[in-house]
Order: structure tokens, then sequence, then C-alpha cells
């Protein structure tokens, strides 16, 4: 079976396949890179080695059970890829959820985005050839993860969240153990410092490598830390909030250079936020119940709904319309990094093939979200 | 037949046979191959008589030199996975015969004329004996072609970026 | 219905546990044994993951579960150098064929796992679906399967271990 | 501006456009050859800027297909929606936006291999996901697939 | 043990490298499929031919090296006997590394020791 | 035929020299042609090594020629490459015959 | 100025590259920071976190009980279809005839431990188990009736 | 004869086991984690096991390959990686072969093995091994100057190319002691230089498994593939015996002027532990640069090279040219 797709290939061209099975892509995405010596002419991303059907599923699933599939689609998010269905099917419903549930799903959702820089950080260095790194961080990212096992009963796909609010309340050592990793974490800091951001290699493999525009950003529907290292604000836990984010004191994190570095930074940035706001709400869960009243089968009522929340890799869009159904009508999910993808082949006009590598670890592709 | 006439044969077969093969190989990359085996099998020769400094030399500049940058050009001027094109039987008839030829007449003038040897003190081919006599400056010294082989060196290496640096002309 | 009930796994004599060669001494061991050894202990994965899964199988990468343990921390990219598969994630109809050309051009002997829910039997995707493969046993042969979603990493290295014991009871010279 | 205001603005340029309030968004549904002059003015006036179009979907709702289109304005933070409606399910086409925003481009991609809406004017149309040689658009109604098995 | 160490080393290569080989071929089992000879390209089929003409900037540097490769040559009998010749050894070398680095610095202007 | 002497090692470069001259008449290839050139260049240095080993051993001059001979193919080399890599740049043909067309 | 900033390169790249190399062997020199557990070797100590979901059981007393009533609610909370009841009318001590689960069958292998059969169940029949060593050769295996042979029902549960 | 090539080989294949061992064992512990530690004592039978799974490990030929060539590219690799063992001294009077043009041998012989690199990617038929190929073109020909050029610097001081005689010079004190700075900078420019020679991370470009999925080695199996891993270990020491012979002294003991009873007991040490001490502290500073490093990109590469290395090292001959000759090393 070939692939038919020819538009790439020219008369006497170099043409190569990155991926599905790459260790660069993250998952099985494929590029056909068109080459000229080591440098890339022209990228056209091929997609659907992972497409699961999910929005066709969902069409058939309860509103209580489509919640697991978004946790298998970004993966890395699964928290916060719950509570942005969550979200939308109370702003359907109009319920909302109780203070608790909030500050607890706020919460998790923080810490699932540390875990998912971590690991970003991890394969960031393992992609430009350093393997250490990957250890340092899965450390502690295997601490974060051990605390969500911990309250949720898994470790990476959680399905923990429910319209109303959240399935079970937070285990008793919930927050004495967040402290504790919050405070290895901190004491471990200086490790990414020495071990990547200060080293020279590193630098100069990021520096100028995979620029976007601010105007590029935009336009290729760019989101989260992609989009923020080239000058868009775009944080939607500033801009839409939700969930309590509006009561929260954090940056948004801007770099207006645009290119590896900036993203790179912008997303070492982000792991601090995400410290700090943990560090507010740990000590400050309101009491309560963790679960809003909610009618066993929901029924969403007529009409179209909208939810965006921000996971690590940018902005999520959960799209339900309904017919009054018990089952969503039509179900799309907007992915972040879907839209980032889209950006890449204009990153890397002109990189070499070590650059390409540097650009998709700094995008941070999950490619099952794109997919879907 | 001792193990030094043995190894003579070898080299000699490696030598004369990579070359053979060298001019003859349907492949390019092939050829070039075949040319690294005689190169190395000249350099075998010169440790054989005992110029290791030659054959080092040898190898350096031909095994690590000339040799990787006829794989480079091999690698960026053709499609060098397909054969090359046969050359006409009559010219390889009419250059066989030729050479044939020559070279029977040339080994026949070998092996006619005989050789005498001059002197009878020896010289060891030492590497220090070597830069000794280069950098002398008497007779046998060789300290001005040294550094003329700078000159050139330079005005090939000046020459090779005018070449190749020339702006591509757009097809 | 003839579905037998699973042994418990911790009633099974737990295989990861043995490691002296079998006959006592490593010289007098018999052929066979000394291949199956080399290959049981020298299982080289194939970094082939395609979705969630592979998470866990990074993890079980990391620091705190470390396969390399089992010197199994050698992941080759190319599928020439790789002994084994470990099929994570889901796999889809238009994966299928790639799936089928790794394994295809990876050399003998090779193995298999199939790790998830996803992979054994398409899992959480297995209906209303158009595109999932339901099983990826349709597509190659498997050797183990660790249930779960994701397994965790401790569950995979259990599979890994389970894998080595298959693989001990293997004929080479032998005529099974 | 407000929905109220961007349901003035925009009723002045395409007097022919419906709207719909009940949801969060203002929704602006029109007939698809209408699509494009809307898109050009709604990105580039300068009291709309829609820069940012951070959905593109599509619903099919049996008798007739909507493309949906989720505007942003990163300046005036206000958004809109834009629907358009083709009512030819046989064979159905829009324009493409992906002269105004480089996203549409893989976004469309997928509607297409999706939905099977084709694109004019689209520089690369081609099934995203799924094989060239697959039978359908999955995500129509009436899309029946012998391998899927039904719960 | 003269240079019939040279002699053993080679042989002891050969054997070692056409044993394990051998060996390997005589004892692994092998399968056959379509599929298994074919190139690996992270298991998409290769577009056109791999022995593309391929059009890269390294070459230039080949070249540079050459012209350093044989300026070392002819480095090595004068380093031997430098201490010997004194002066006079500095003041040639000087001369000849001057002129090369001459030729260095011109093509590092002209930008051949930038990647293509 | 037991004691090697200059006459074997002067039959072996004499056959190399006719190799290479062989080869640069019947391949049209220039990097062939190239090559044979080099065989060429390095029958004489066989040749200029032996004369020193066996009939000037007083002196070292065979051995410079050859160092020098070495020297000088490698610029030579260097320089045809870089031709050669031009010319295919411009006509996309390393076949001297359709050089001979080429106006530069 | 430029050979300034030509050393001035050299120095700080050395000066980040030997940060680095201090960092890693930091760690190689202080064993005492290896976090790894050997996992076949600490079975024993070994223990999951109590809420982990290992596998879904249904936990019989000791006189063979369960608390299944049968009523289905699990397999239609299932999102994917893991759990099939097969039921039985039972014909109870007086003469009525009740509805009693013959086979629960449990697909483990499709299994995406999400938990909300368990939430579902009315009657708390199913917890999640601990276990999480489920590798077999066989995937048939993995399909497993989770009602012993034999069992009942537990009284008391249905009312 | 026979003896004493069983013996030598024997004595390599040992020798790259341990390699191997211990290159996993340092990344391991690098890396806070235990490494290999389940097959025979302490792991150390893991690298056997690998081997004899390599040996039972079918060995395929692609079908577009050039077979000849693909077959002949790891012979190629791991004879010239063979053949640079022979000059070196691995205890007092212990050397296979000590010829009188050591230093440049070793670095003639080991610019042979970028042919069977550019071989084994060519012949492959495989993208990414042509490109892996290319880049090895480019890189192991730039460093191989730098590594001549430093050899280059210890030549001057001791006067001499033979192995055994510059080992001599470094009776009464290493050059890494006696050469001051200029040699430091030689030492630090060999040991970079070296590591970019034989491939090994930050400089595995030619191998890149991120960018090129195993770039030359691409299509090797079995076998095949296990020549590459033992030549990679023969020339990782290789090139640090020779750094240890010409640097830090090869086998002799550590003297200082001076203090006889501390260089009597210094003395009592023998010397192969000297010589072996000293390279493997040299494998390991190699080792540690691997797993600390990301890899550098082919233009910074060559930069490093061509815009750092080598004028540096050029200027520095100059610099140790004018300390041989006023003597001003001790
Ligand atoms: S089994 Fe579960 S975790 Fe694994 S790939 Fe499938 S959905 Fe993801
Ligand atoms: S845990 Fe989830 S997937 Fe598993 S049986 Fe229960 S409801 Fe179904
Ligand atoms: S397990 Fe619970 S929910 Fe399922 S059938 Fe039994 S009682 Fe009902």
């Amino acid at each position: 079976m070939l692939l038919g797709q020819d538009h790439i290939t020219e008369e006497g061209e170099f043409v190569i396949n990155m991926g599905p099975q790459h260790p660069a892509t993250h998952g099985v995405l494929h590029l056909k890179i068109g080459l000229d010596g080591e440098t890339i002419k022209k990228i056209e991303p091929h997609l659907g080695y992972i497409h699961r059907s999910i929005e066709k599923m969902c069409e058939q699933l309860s509103y209580r059970q489509f919640i697991f599939t978004t946790s298998r689609m970004d993966y890395l998010s699964a928290h916060i890829n719950n509570q942005a269905c969550v979200l939308a099917v109370e702003k359907a419903l109009q319920v909302e959820a109780t203070p608790r549930a909030k500050a607890i799903r706020v919460l998790m959702a923080e810490l699932t985005r540390l875990a998912s820089h971590q690991l970003w950080w991890a394969c960031m260095g393992l992609d430009l050839g350093a393997v250490t790194p990957f250890f340092y961080a899965f450390r502690e990212r295997e601490a974060i993860n051990t605390i969500i096992e911990e309250t949720c009963g898994t470790r990476l796909t959680q399905n923990y969240m429910v319209p109303g609010g959240v399935m079970m309340d937070i285990h008793p050592n919930f927050q004495k153990r967040v402290k504790e990793v919050l405070k290895q974490i901190k004491e471990k800091a200086h490790e990414y410092d020495e071990l990547l951001t200060g080293n020279v290699i590193f630098q100069q493999r990021l520096k100028g490598v995979g620029y976007l525009s601010k105007e590029d950003a935009v336009s290729y529907g760019c989101s989260g830390p992609t989009a923020r290292a080239s000058g868009v604000s775009c944080d939607v836990r500033k801009l839409f909030p939700y969930d309590g984010y509006e009561q929260l004191k954090f940056d948004e994190i801007l770099n207006t250079e645009g290119d590896s570095w900036a993203r790179y930074l912008v997303r070492l940035g982000e792991m601090k936020q995400s410290i700090s706001i943990i560090e507010q709400l740990i000590d400050n869960i309101p009491e309560g119940d963790f679960q809003a009243k909610t009618k066993n089968v929901i029924k969403l009522p007529k009409g179209d709904f909208y939810q965006r929340v921000e996971t690590a890799r940018g902005e999520l869009g959960v799209y339900i319309v309904s017919d009054g159904g018990a089952t969503p009508y039509r179900c799309k999910f907007r992915s972040p990094n879907f839209s980032n993808l889209s950006a890449i082949p204009k990153m890397a006009e002109g990189a070499k093939i070590g650059d390409l590598v540097a650009i998709m670890a700094t995008v941070d592709l999950v490619i099952p979200d794109i997919d879907r | 037949m001792s193990a030094s006439t043995i190894i003579f044969y070898i080299l000699s077969a490696i030598i004369v046979g990579g070359g053979l093969l060298a001019v003859t190989a349907r492949k390019i990359f092939r050829a070039a191959v075949f040319l690294l085996f005689s190169l190395i099998g000249i350099a075998g020769l010169y440790f054989y008589m005992n110029y290791e400094f030659l054959g080092a030399v040898q190898i350096v500049v031909y095994v690590g030199g000339i040799i990787v940058l006829i794989i480079f050009s091999i690698l960026l001027t053709a499609e060098s996975g397909s054969d090359m094109k046969k050359p006409a039987l009559s010219r390889i008839l009419f250059s066989a015969l030729a050479t044939i030829f020559a070279c029977a007449l040339t080994l026949w003038l070998i092996k006619q004329h005989t050789f005498h040897v001059n002197e009878s003190t020896i010289i060891e081919p030492s590497v220090r004996n070597i830069g000794r006599q280069m950098l002398s400056t008497t007779e046998h010294g060789y300290i001005l072609p040294f550094e003329v082989v700078s000159i050139l060196l330079l005005a090939a290496m000046i020459g090779c970026i005018v070449i190749a640096i020339k702006i591509k002309p757009k097809t | 219905m003839d579905i037998k009930n699973n042994v418990p796994a911790n009633k099974l004599i737990f295989p990861g546990q043995i490691h002296e060669t079998p006959d006592g001494g490593f010289l007098i061991t018999k052929l066979d044994e000394v291949i199956n050894w080399a290959r049981s202990n020298s299982l080289w994965p194939l970094i082939f993951g395609t979705s969630c899964c592979a998470i866990e199988m990074m993890s079980a990468a990391d620091a705190k579960y470390d396969w390399s343990r089992f010197g199994f921390e050698v992941a080759r990219a190319s599928p020439r150098q790789a002994d084994l598969i470990i099929v994570a994630g889901t796999i889809v109809m238009k994966m299928a064929p790639v799936l089928k050309r790794l394994y295809d051009q990876m050399p003998d002997p090779k193995y298999v796992i199939a790790m998830g829910a996803c992979t054994i039997s398409g899992g959480p995707f297995f209906y209303n679906t158009y595109s999932v493969v339901k099983g990826v046993d349709h597509i190659i042969p498997v050797d183990v399967y660790v249930p779960g979603c994701p397994p965790r990493p401790e569950a995979l290295l259990h599979s890994m271990i389970t894998l080595q014991e298959k693989i001990k009871n293997e004929a080479f010279f032998r005529k099974s | 501006m407000t929905n109220e205001e961007l349901k003035y603005s925009i009723t002045e340029l395409l007097p022919v456009a419906t709207y719909d309030e009940s949801g969060e968004f203002l929704n602006i549904i029109i007939p698809s050859d209408e699509l494009i002059p809307l898109m050009k003015e709604l990105r580039s006036k300068k009291e709309f800027d829609f820069d940012y179009l951070f959905c593109l979907t599509c619903i099919d709702w049996k008798d007739h297909l909507m493309m949906v289109y989720h505007l942003l304005s990163k300046v005036h933070k206000h958004c809109i929606v834009v629907k358009a409606k083709i009512t030819d399910i046989q064979n159905p086409k829009i324009e493409s936006v992906n002269c105004i925003w480089k996203t549409a481009e893989l976004n469309e991609d997928e509607v297409y291999d999706l939905f099977g809406i084709r694109f004019l004017n689209h520089p690369n149309l081609r099934r995203l996901f799924l094989e060239e040689d697959w039978k359908g658009f999955p995500l129509r109604k009436n899309y029946v697939d012998e391998n899927m098995i039904k719960l | 043990m003269g240079s019939s160490a040279l002699i053993l080393l080679l042989i002891c290569g050969i054997a070692f490298a056409g044993g394990g080989i051998l060996l390997s071929k005589a004892l692994a089992k092998t399968s056959q499929n379509l599929q298994k000879g074919l190139p690996y390209e992270c298991g998409i089929p290769t577009i056109g031919t791999s022995w593309i003409q391929f059009n890269v900037g390294y070459y230039l540097f080949a070249l540079i090296f050459l012209v350093f490769d044989v300026e070392l040559v002819f480095m090595y009998p004068w380093a031997v006997v430098v201490k010997e010749v004194g002066m006079a050894a500095l003041i040639e070398i000087l001369i000849f590394i001057f002129i090369l680095f001459m030729g260095f610095l011109y093509a590092w202007r002209k930008g051949a020791l930038k990647w293509i | 035929m037991n004691e090697i002497g200059l006459t074997h090692i002067l039959v072996i470069s004499t056959l190399l020299f006719f190799i290479g001259v062989y080869g640069f008449l019947t391949r049209r290839n220039m990097i062939i042609m190239l090559m044979a050139i080099e065989l060429i260049l390095n029958s004489v240095n066989i040749n200029f090594v032996a004369f020193n080993k066996y009939i000037y051993s007083g002196k070292l001059d065979g051995l410079f020629f050859t160092l020098f001979i070495t020297a000088i193919a490698a610029a030579e080399a260097a320089v045809a490459i870089a031709i050669i890599i031009n010319l295919y740049r411009n006509y996309k043909s390393i076949d001297i015959n359709d050089a001979d067309s080429m106006k530069y | 100025m430029f050979l300034k900033e030509y050393f001035g390169t050299i120095f700080n790249s050395v000066k980040s590259l030997l940060t680095g190399m201090k960092l890693t062997g930091y760690y190689f020199t202080h064993l005492k920071e290896i976090v790894t557990e050997e996992y076949p070797d600490n079975r024993a100590t070994l223990k999951m976190a109590e809420r982990f979901r290992g596998e879904v059981t249904m936990p019989h007393n000791e006189n063979n009980e369960h608390r299944c009533t049968g009523c289905q609610s699990c397999e239609l909370a299932c999102p994917n279809g893991s759990i099939k009841i097969i039921t039985k009318q039972e014909i109870q001590a007086d003469g009525k005839k009740k509805k009693r689960i013959d086979t629960w069958v449990y697909h483990l292998d499709m299994c995406t431990l999400c938990n909300l059969c368990v939430i579902a169940c009315p009657s708390e029949a199913i917890v999640m188990g601990q276990n999480f060593e489920h590798s077999v050769y066989d995937k048939k295996q993995l399909k497993k009736i989770l009602n012993k042979t034999g069992s009942k029902l537990m009284e008391g549960v249905e009312e | 004869m026979v003896i004493t090539g069983v013996c030598l080989l024997a004595f390599l294949v040992v020798l790259c086991f341990f390699l191997g061992y211990m290159e996993r064992k340092v990344a391991a512990f690098m890396e806070i984690r235990l490494g290999p530690n389940r097959v025979g004592p302490k792991g150390s039978m893991q690298i056997v096991a690998d081997t004899v799974k390599l040996l039972f490990k079918e060995g395929l030929t692609p079908d577009g390959a050039d077979k000849f060539l693909f077959n002949l590219a790891p012979f190629i690799v791991v004879i010239t990686s063979m053949l640079v063992v022979a000059p070196i001294a691995y205890a007092r009077d212990f050397q296979l072969w000590d010829i009188n043009i050591g230093v440049l041998y070793v670095s003639s012989i080991s610019s042979m093995a970028v042919i069977g690199i550019l071989m084994a990617g060519w012949s492959s038929s495989n993208k990414y091994s042509l490109i892996g190929a290319m880049r090895s073109g480019a890189q192991i020909v730039s460093y191989e100057l730098s590594i001549g050029l430093s050899l280059i610097s210890i030549v001057i001081l001791s006067g001499s190319l033979q192995l055994s005689e510059i080992i001599e010079s470094q009776a009464n004190g290493w050059w890494i002691f006696k050469g001051h700075i200029p040699v430091i900078i030689s030492f630090v420019i060999f040991i970079i230089a070296s590591t970019a020679e034989i491939n090994r991370a930050p400089f595995d470009l030619t191998e890149a498994e991120q960018e090129l999925t195993g770039g030359f080695h691409t299509e090797y199996a079995g076998m095949k593939f296990a020549m590459f891993l033992l030549s990679e270990y023969i020339n990782l020491f290789v090139v640090s015996a020779i750094a240890a012979t010409i640097f830090l002294g090869g086998w002799m003991p550590f003297h200082i002027g001076g203090l006889d009873a501390f260089n009597h007991i210094m003395d009592y040490i023998p010397s192969s532990i000297w010589f072996f001490g000293k390279t493997f502290l040299i494998i390991f500073i190699i080792m540690w640069f691997r797993w600390t490093f990301p890899r550098l990109r082919i233009d910074q590469l060559l930069n490093l090279e061509w815009k750092y290395l080598l004028p540096i090292s050029m200027v520095n001959i100059l610099l140790v040219t004018a300390m041989a000759i006023m003597g001003w090393h001790f």
C-alpha cells in the first residue's frame, strides 16, 4: 500500500519520511520532509496514525461516560481535559461545582500541568541527545504521579472529574504530600538550569531556531506556550477564567522572541507559576461537599456549548452540540496540538534535521490529541 | 617461498587487482572502494620496504583524504546506486590493445635492463632523518620545497574555494 | 462457556526471582539454555509507542522502575536491532500496515508484548469506532498480553518477566 | 464590542444573515456562498478584527450540513460564531477560508476527511486522518461501516 | 614482535569479524517475508531511490581538510627534529603555518566554513 | 624468484601505471578518470621509492619526491573535484563527453 | 575586541559544561540518591495506594456469598461494554421467581479501570482490586467470571 | 603467534565486555538508577547475554543494499580498530609492536575508519544511513586535524614518534605536568576531538537516534551490528590509551623529581596498573561527557572544530615549539 499523496515529491528532490515510528515525533506523527542536503525545504504533516474516532464514539456515550475518552486524548493533561468536559456539561446544565470541588480541580490541573511540563523537559533533553535529564525530571514526575494516584486511583488517565464536582474526595494525606513534593521540586530546580538551561550546547541548539512571528502564531491558531513565546497573550486562565482561576494570583508568561529558546523559557516559567498556584491553594481548600447534586442521567438542553480550558499545551475547546438527548449530537474537541502542529512547517522552513527535532520538542506535541 | 615473498605477492595482488577492478567496476562507489584497496596495498608495499613513514603518509593522505573526497563527490554528483554506462566495445578493444602492447614493451625493457646499486651507505628512512634532511639547506636539503608546498596548498585551497563557492545558476 | 479462571499471579512460581542458570553450574548448561538465557536477558525493545500507554512505558524506563536492571534499556529506534515490540497504545487501521511492516522488518527471533486494553482488544475504543483495530493480534502474533489502561510500569515489568519465562522454555536446537 | 453591537454591524454588512443568541456567543447563520465576503470583512475591518479562528468544524443535521467557525478577536476580545449552511448534502462545497486564516488548511482537511465537504481554492485538500481510499465520511450521520460494532 | 604484529592483527581482525558473522549466519534461524528486505524508513515505504544525489555543503570541509591533512604530514618530520634544529625550525614553521593560516582565514572570510 | 628485488616492484608499478592508462582511456566518467590518474601517480611513487631503496639507499631523495608528489596529488585531487562538482552543478553531468561541448 | 569575545565565549562555554558535569558527577558519587525500586524483589513490601484501581473484583464472604443483585446498572454505566451480566431466574424458597446472576463476565482486556461501574453499583457488590500483575500468554484468560461457582446473593442486600 | 593472537582477541573481547558493562553502570549511577543487576553477579553478565543474543540473531541484508559493500563494511570497521591496538604499551616492556612512527601510525589507521562508516551508510540504501554517513565523513575527517595537531605538540616535546620513546621521555614527570598550559590545552583538545572522532555523544551525529534512528547502522542487525558496537568500544579504549600514553605517561608511574622515597613507593605499583588506571580514567571522562551533554548540531559541530579547535591548536603548536626550543618545560 503506497501512500499516494505525492504533493511533496518533485523530480530529484530528496524526500525523507520522519515517523510514524520515530523517536523524535513523540508518537505516530508522520512528517514528509523535502530536503536539500540537510536543510528542510518543505514539510507536509500526515496524520491519522492514531485517529481513534473519539468524536464519533462520543456521539454514542452518555455525558458521564464520555469524559473518560478525553483523558486519552491529551493524556499528559488528562485532568485538564476532563475539566473541560465537565465544565461544558456544567455550563449547559447551569449547575456549578462546589467550591471545594473547584479548588481540587484547579489543584489537580496544576499538578498535571507541572507533571506534563516535567515530562516535556525530560523529553526535550532526550530529543537533543542528553539522556540524563530524563531521569531527573521523571523522579519528580513520579512523585507527582504518586500523589495523583493516591487520590484518583490511577497514575495517568484519571477520569477523576464528574459533572458537578470530582469523583472522590482528596486523600487525607494529599495536602501533606503535595507540600513535600513542592519542596522537593524547588530543591531540585537548580538541576534544570545546570543540566540544560545553562548549557551552552543546549542554548545553541535552541536559540534562533524555529522562529514563529506573532502574526503567524495568531493566524495558525497557535495557543499555549507556543503562542505565548511569540508574544500572543492567550492564557485562557486569564482571559476566560474558569473554576476560580480569577481569584488566584499568577502571571501569564510572555516572551517575544518566538524561537525555540523562547518556548523553552516560557514553559519553564509556567512550571514556576503552577507551583505558586498550588501553594496558594493547598492550604485554602474550602470545606464542604466535593460534588454538587446532579441528576443520574444527564440530559443537556438543546443548543451548542463551547468551553475552553488551558491545558499544558494550549487552549482546549470542547464544543458540544446537543439535541436534547442523553448523548451529544455532535462533539468536537478543538485541540491545541492540532493548531500548533500546523505551524511547524512554517517554523521549520530552512532549518536542519537536527533543528526540526528541537522544534518539535519545544512545541511539545501529543499526537493522540491531534488525531483524536 | 619465504613468508616475506608470500606477503609481497599478496600485496601486489591487492594492488593490481584493486586497480584493475577500480577502472572496470560498473558501480562508481565500488570503483572508489577498489581504488581504496589498491592504495592500501601500496601503503602496505611501503611498509614492506620499511618506509613506514611513507606508508603512513599514503594512508593519511590517500585513504583518509582523497578517497573520502572522491566518495563525497560521488554522492554529490551522481545517482551512485545505478550502473554506469558501459564504454563502447571498440574503445575498450582499442585501449586494451594499446595498453597491453605498451605494457609488454615496458616490461620487456625492465627485464632487459640491469640496475646497478650506486651507493653502499644506507641512510635509514626514519622520521628523524627525513626531518633533518627536510629542514636542512644543504645540497640534499628540502627546505625550499617544504615552504613551497605550503604555498601550493594555499593556492589549492583558494582555488577550491573560488571554484566551489560559485553561485549556483538558477535552473 | 469454558473460561478458566486465571490462577492468581502470586500463586505461580514467580519468574523474575529465579536467576541462577539451571543445572547449577554455568559452564555445563546446555547450549539451548545458554541461548535462551541470553535472549531472555537481552530484550532490546523497539521505540514504539502510539499513545497513552507509551508514557507508562517511558515510566518503566525511568529511574524509579528502571528496566535496565533486566537489560532492557537498550531501546533501539531501528527495528533491525530490536528484539521486542511493546505495542503501547491504540493501533488504528492506518497504523496497522506500518506496525506490520515494522514487525516484518525485525530480524528473528522477535517478540511482541501487547500493552494496554487498546492493543489487546481495542479496549475503550472497541464499540462505536470505525478506525480502531480490535486487537493487535489480528496483525501480528502476540506473546504476552498485559491489560490495564494504562498498565502501571510494574505491570509492564511483570509482563516482560513473563515473556522472559516464555523465552526460557523455547527450543532452539532441541526438537520441541 | 458586545453581541448587540456585533449583530448590528453585521446586519449592515449582510442583511440575509440570521442570528441565534441563545448560547454564550453570537451565532450568525449565513448561506454558504456569502461566506468569503463576510469573513474577509470580519478579518480586515478594524472594528471587528477577528484574527483568531479557534475552532472550525462541521455538523451534520441530516438534511443539511452546517460549517461552524468560531472567531475571536485578540484585540477586542470578542467572540462570534459564524455558521454557514450547506444544503447540498450529496455534493457539498464551500469556499476555503485558508486565505484568511492559515490554520484553516489542516482544519478543512479534517472536515473534508470526516464530512466530505469539498473546499474550493484549498491549496492541498486531502484526507487527513483516514487512508485515501477510505469509503464514506465517518462523521456523517448516515455513515455505515461493517467494522463498527454498536454497543 | 615487529611488523608481524600488524599481520597478526590483520588476521585476527578478519578472523574475528568473519568468524562472528559466519557463525551467526550458520546458527541464527531466519525467516523470510516480503517486507523484510525493504529499507526501513520509520515504517513508511521509501519514496524514490535512496541513492539520490545528495546536495550538501559537507564536501567543502573535506576539500579544506585535505589541504590541512597534507600540511600535517609535513609537520610530523619537522616536529621530531624541532629540538635539534632549534630556532630555525620555529621560523620555518612560522612561515609554513602563517601561509596556511592565510588560506584558512580566507576560507573563513569567504564563508567556506559556513555549513551550507 | 626467492628474493624480492627491484624488478618485482617495477613490474607492479608498470602494471599499475598501465591499468591507470587503460582506465583513463576507456572510462568517460570524470571521477573515474581522476581515480585513474591517482593510480598513475601512485605507480610513479612506487618507482621512486623502489629506486631509492634499491639503488640510491644513501640518499632520501626518492622518498622526498614521493612525499611531494603525494602533496601535489592531494592538491590536484582537491581542485579537480571542485571543478567536477561545479561542472555538475551547472550541467548535471559528469561525463567527459558532455563536458566537451560545454562552454564554460 | 574580536579576540576578547572569542575567548569569552570559550570560557563561558567551558564553564557551563563543567557545571553540568559537576551535577552528574555529584549523582555518580552519591549512590544514596538512587531511587530505584526493584520491582520483582520488592513484591513483598510493595503497597499500592489504597484507591489504586487494578481490576474490578467482586468480594465474596466466607460463605461464598456476594452482593450482586444482577441489576445491571454497572453494565449500563460502563462506557465500553466491559461487563456482561447474564442473569437467570431462580426459584426462591418461597416459590417466587427472582432474577439472579448466572455469570458476571468481566472483560479485563477491555476495561479502562474508570471506576464508573463501581460508582453505579447500588449494592456495592463490586470494588476495585489492587492486583496489577495480569500478564498472560493467552488473551482468553483475560475474560473473567467474577462470581465464584456456586456463590449466592448475600442475605439482606436486596430489599 | 597463534597463541598471541588468541590471547589478544580474548583480551579485546573481555575489554569490550567490561567497557560495555562499565558504560551501563556509569550511566545508571549518573541517572540515579541501578543499572543492570540481575544477570549474573551484579549484572556483570549482561553484556555477555547481549553478545550471545546478537550471535544468534538473524543478520539480515536488505534487498536494495549493495550486498558486497554492506557485508564488507563491518570488516573494515573492526579491522581498522583492531590494527590501532598494535603499538599500545600495556606495561613496561609489554608492547606488541613498537613501531617507529607510532603516533603517526595511530592517526593514519584511525583515519581509515571513516571509510567503513561511509561504506556502511551508503550501501544500506537507506536515506537515514546515507545522511549519517555523510555527516560522519565531514565530522571524522575534520576532527582528525585537531587530533593530529595535539599529537604533534607532544612529538615536538619528546622529539620522537615512537610511543616507547615518548613514554621514556616522561620518566621524570608526565607531559601534562611538565608541559605547562600549552600541553593542557592540547590534552583538552585531544580529548574533545577524539570523542568526536570515535562518534561518541555529544558528537554522535552519525548515529543520532532522535534524528536519524540509528544513522549509518540503521539497517545492520545481529552480528554485523555487534561489530560496530565492538569497534566503538575498541576505539574508545584506543583513544584513551593513546591519551594516557602521550599525555599521562602510559605505564610510567607518578614521579616527583627529588622525592626519591615517594618515587620508590610509586614504582612498586605494577606498571600495567598505572597504564590501565590512567586509561580508564580517561574512558570514564569520555563516558561522563556522554551522559551529561546534549548532542550538537552538525553545523555547530563543524564550527567547533574549524573555528575553535583548529585555530587554537595551530597557535598552540607555535607555543609548544617556542617552549621546546627555549627549554621552558621541566
Ligand atoms: S489502553 Fe488505555 S492508556 Fe493504553 S493506549 Fe489505550 S486508552 Fe491509552
Ligand atoms: S472500570 Fe470502567 S471500563 Fe472497567 S468495567 Fe468498570 S465501568 Fe467498565
Ligand atoms: S455489580 Fe452492582 S450494578 Fe452490577 S449487576 Fe451487580 S448489583 Fe447491579
